[in-house]
């Protein structure tokens, strides 16, 4: 691998990583929403 | 209490956490290391740079001793007159290192290729 | 009743419980032998490597054998409601930790020096300064127990609690292997002098942990 | 709007937490999408500063750019496990106790952890081309692999259950920090291959020439943002699982009381209460099976 490969590898992972913990918190966040008692449903576990 | 942990820390280890040897001081302790694996650290100098049948042969120093060093295996892309190298081996029964292992120790000064003349004379350029 | 005094009573405790019912003996201290006989074979194929790396690999034995005596130290308070007794006893938090921490140590002490034998007489290795060797395991081996009983209350009364103290407890001690390992170098074959520096590591840690022990401890107790 | 809690107001809800320090998310709903937005254009041209506008470097060339992630991402943990460590010790002392810093501390130590990572990741890649090797057995990468694991641990800490949880990781989150100080010193205390720090070291005189220094700065900005963003959103995941889990333990034990009443009034005659209970017990498998 040339440099420039190992540094759009390691760009690519930074932006990779922070969007899929962005994504993961939304998703996590979205469904203890949905649980809460507000929406009528009853808490999952 | 952890600063003064902390502060004991330094002082106790400060000289003995050794990832490397300088040349002077590897020259210092080589009848003690025996055949025994050690880093050393230096400067290429320029000009000393050969190419051998499986590696390279070049000196090393610290600014006070030079060492001579072989090394088997291609040596690193940043690997050149002037770099500084750690090199991993031991010594030779002669007065030679023999290295298997060069590493790049980069220094902590970032600056593009032009600057690098005028930084010389000038001093540091703080940014 | 002194600091010292409450935290011989918890330590004498704890020592008689094991002289009882001999976990320790039986257990633990058969399980750091095979330990060091696992490693023996697992590098036998490279003769001369094993003494070179017999600190390394007598102090990886220890620590393993400090997570099962540190999983002891606080299963026995779990059962029969020990530690609402040790909670009501009125003792100091400070003096229990310190109590737990002596017991452990003890314990660990008589293990190192069965292991120890154990690497002398398989592992061929040279000693050269004895005192070395006995200062920086009595300091590693006091840093580590305290780290222990300060992470073994920390994860007390936890369904999950035999997993959770390995997780917590090797991070931190692990500059106590790397001292330990040093200095028990230095002191087998090695040049002494370089050694004794962590020694001085080893010491530090151990005053280290054992004062922030003896601060968190009462109030963890209680909760625990 | 903040979500008001359903229901009648439980009792000694407000004996335990003062009115206002429950708060279920730390920015208002605008400010964190501004930051939101705001971090996402900072990367965007943190990445156009890093890639094409800095110069390459004069030794490493253009290897060097990935500097401009790897040393914000560092400093950040930093940041992320100092938050951690502040926010334990708040909830330590009695005077300041407040489940607020407890989710503000399991919040942020999840982030360092994150950043941790990406910070080993990205200096294993830029170790590669520059030392030449992936990994060196060296104080500060072996510190810092330690401090990766260090929080680890007390992130599985923190998934215990209970009310001792908090005081617990408050103070596993303080022993953890000492490792933090010796990861940003051990490359001025020992030798190492890393090199010495550039921006903060002992001289505090920045080795670093004007495009790049700007660059390397401006990330380490665009990452604070990155920070603060999911810092709040973190935390409203957390307040909101506490929430869910209180809830559950109180819904069991109204479960529990009912089915009582229900076995102490079944032998007289049926009454509204026993009505009510049933009626929500009989609605309780229906939504189950929705979901």
């Amino acid at each position: 691998m040339t440099d420039a490969g190992f540094v759009i590898a390691g760009w690519a992972l930074t932006g990779g990583a922070l969007g899929a913990y962005t994504i993961h918190l939304a998703v996590r966040l979205r469904r203890a929403r949905r649980s809460l008692p507000e929406s009528g449903a009853a808490p999952s576990r | 209490m952890a600063l003064i942990a902390i502060i004991v820390l330094v002082v106790v280890l400060s000289k003995n956490v050794v990832y490397f040897r300088t040349v002077s001081e590897a020259v210092a302790e080589r009848p003690s290391d025996g055949d025994r694996r050690i880093r050393l650290a230096g400067e290429v100098v320029p000009g000393s740079v050969t190419e051998t049948r499986n590696g390279v042969r070049f000196d090393v120093t610290d600014g006070k001793k030079t060492v001579e060093v072989v090394h088997r295996g291609d040596p690193p892309n940043l690997f050149k007159a002037g770099a500084p190298v750690v090199c991993e081996g031991r010594w030779d029964r002669g007065a030679r290192f023999d290295s298997d292992r060069i590493l790049i120790k980069h220094g902590s000064e970032y600056e593009p290729p032009d600057v690098d003349s005028e930084r010389a004379s000038a001093g540091r350029v703080a940014a | 009743m002194s600091l010292w005094r409450e935290a011989w009573l918890v330590a004498g405790k704890d020592l008689r419980i094991e002289a009882r019912s001999r976990v320790i003996l039986y257990q633990v201290l058969p399980f750091g032998v095979v330990v060091l006989l696992l490693f023996a074979f697992a590098l036998d194929p490279s003769r001369g490597l094993l003494p070179r790396v017999a600190p390394g690999l007598f102090w990886v034995a220890v620590l393993l054998a400090t997570l099962l005596a540190v999983s002891r130290a606080f299963a026995i308070e779990a059962q029969n409601a020990a530690r609402d007794g040790l909670r009501l006893s009125g003792l100091d938090g400070g003096a229990v930790f310190l109590g737990k921490a002596i017991a452990i140590t003890i314990e660990l002490v008589v293990l190192e020096v069965v292991l120890g034998a154990g690497v002398f007489l398989l592992y061929d290795v040279e000693v050269g300064s004895v005192g070395l060797l006995v200062l920086s395991a009595l300091a590693a081996t006091a840093g580590v127990a305290a780290t222990g009983t300060l992470y073994g209350v920390l994860a007390a009364g936890l369904r999950v609690r035999e997993t959770l103290v390995p997780a917590l407890l090797l991070p931190v001690v692990a500059p106590v292997m790397l001292g330990a390992t040093r200095a028990w170098e230095a002191g087998l074959g090695g040049t002494p002098s370089d050694g004794w520096p962590w020694f001085g590591l080893l010491a530090l840690f151990a005053v280290l942990y054992t004062s922030i022990g003896m601060l968190a401890f009462g109030p963890l107790l209680e909760e625990a | 709007m903040r979500r008001s809690e359903p229901g009648p107001e439980r009792p000694g809800a407000k004996c335990r937490e003062r009115e206002g320090m429950n708060r279920p998310e730390l920015l208002s709903r605008r400010f964190a999408a501004m930051i939101g937005w705001l971090a996402f254009a900072s990367l965007a041209t943190l990445a156009i500063l890093g890639l094409w506008v800095a110069p390459p470097d004069a030794v490493q060339g253009d290897a060097q750019r990935l500097m401009y992630v790897h040393v914000p991402a560092a400093w950040l943990a930093y940041l992320a496990f100092g938050v951690t460590a502040l926010a334990s010790a708040l909830y330590l002392w009695p005077r300041t106790r407040s489940t607020v810093w407890d989710r503000v501390a399991g919040a942020s130590a999840e982030l360092g952890v994150v950043f941790t990572g990406l910070t080993l990741v990205l200096g294993s890649l830029w170790g590669r081309p520059v030392w030449g090797t992936w990994w060196e057995w060296e104080a500060r990468l072996v510190s810092t692999a330690v401090l990766f694991f260090l929080y680890v641990g007390y992130l599985a800490l923190r998934r215990i259950p209970g009310p001792a949880r908090a005081k617990r990781c408050a103070i596993a989150a303080l022993v953890a920090f000492v490792d933090v100080p010796i990861v940003h010193f051990s490359v001025e205390w020992w030798r190492t291959l890393h090199q010495e720090a550039t921006v903060f070291n002992p001289d505090l005189d920045p080795e670093i020439h004007g495009t790049m220094a700007f660059t390397l700065f401006f990330g380490v900005f665009a990452f604070t943002l990155v920070y603060v963003y999911l810092l709040n959103r973190r935390y409203m995941l957390e307040a909101m699982d506490e929430g869910r889990e209180e809830r559950e333990l109180e819904q069991a034990i109204a479960e529990r009381t009912r089915a009582a009443e229900l076995v102490d009034v079944a032998a007289t005659a049926a009454s509204p209460t026993v009505g009510a209970g049933a009626r929500a017990r009989e609605g309780d498998p229906g939504m189950r099976s929705a979901r």
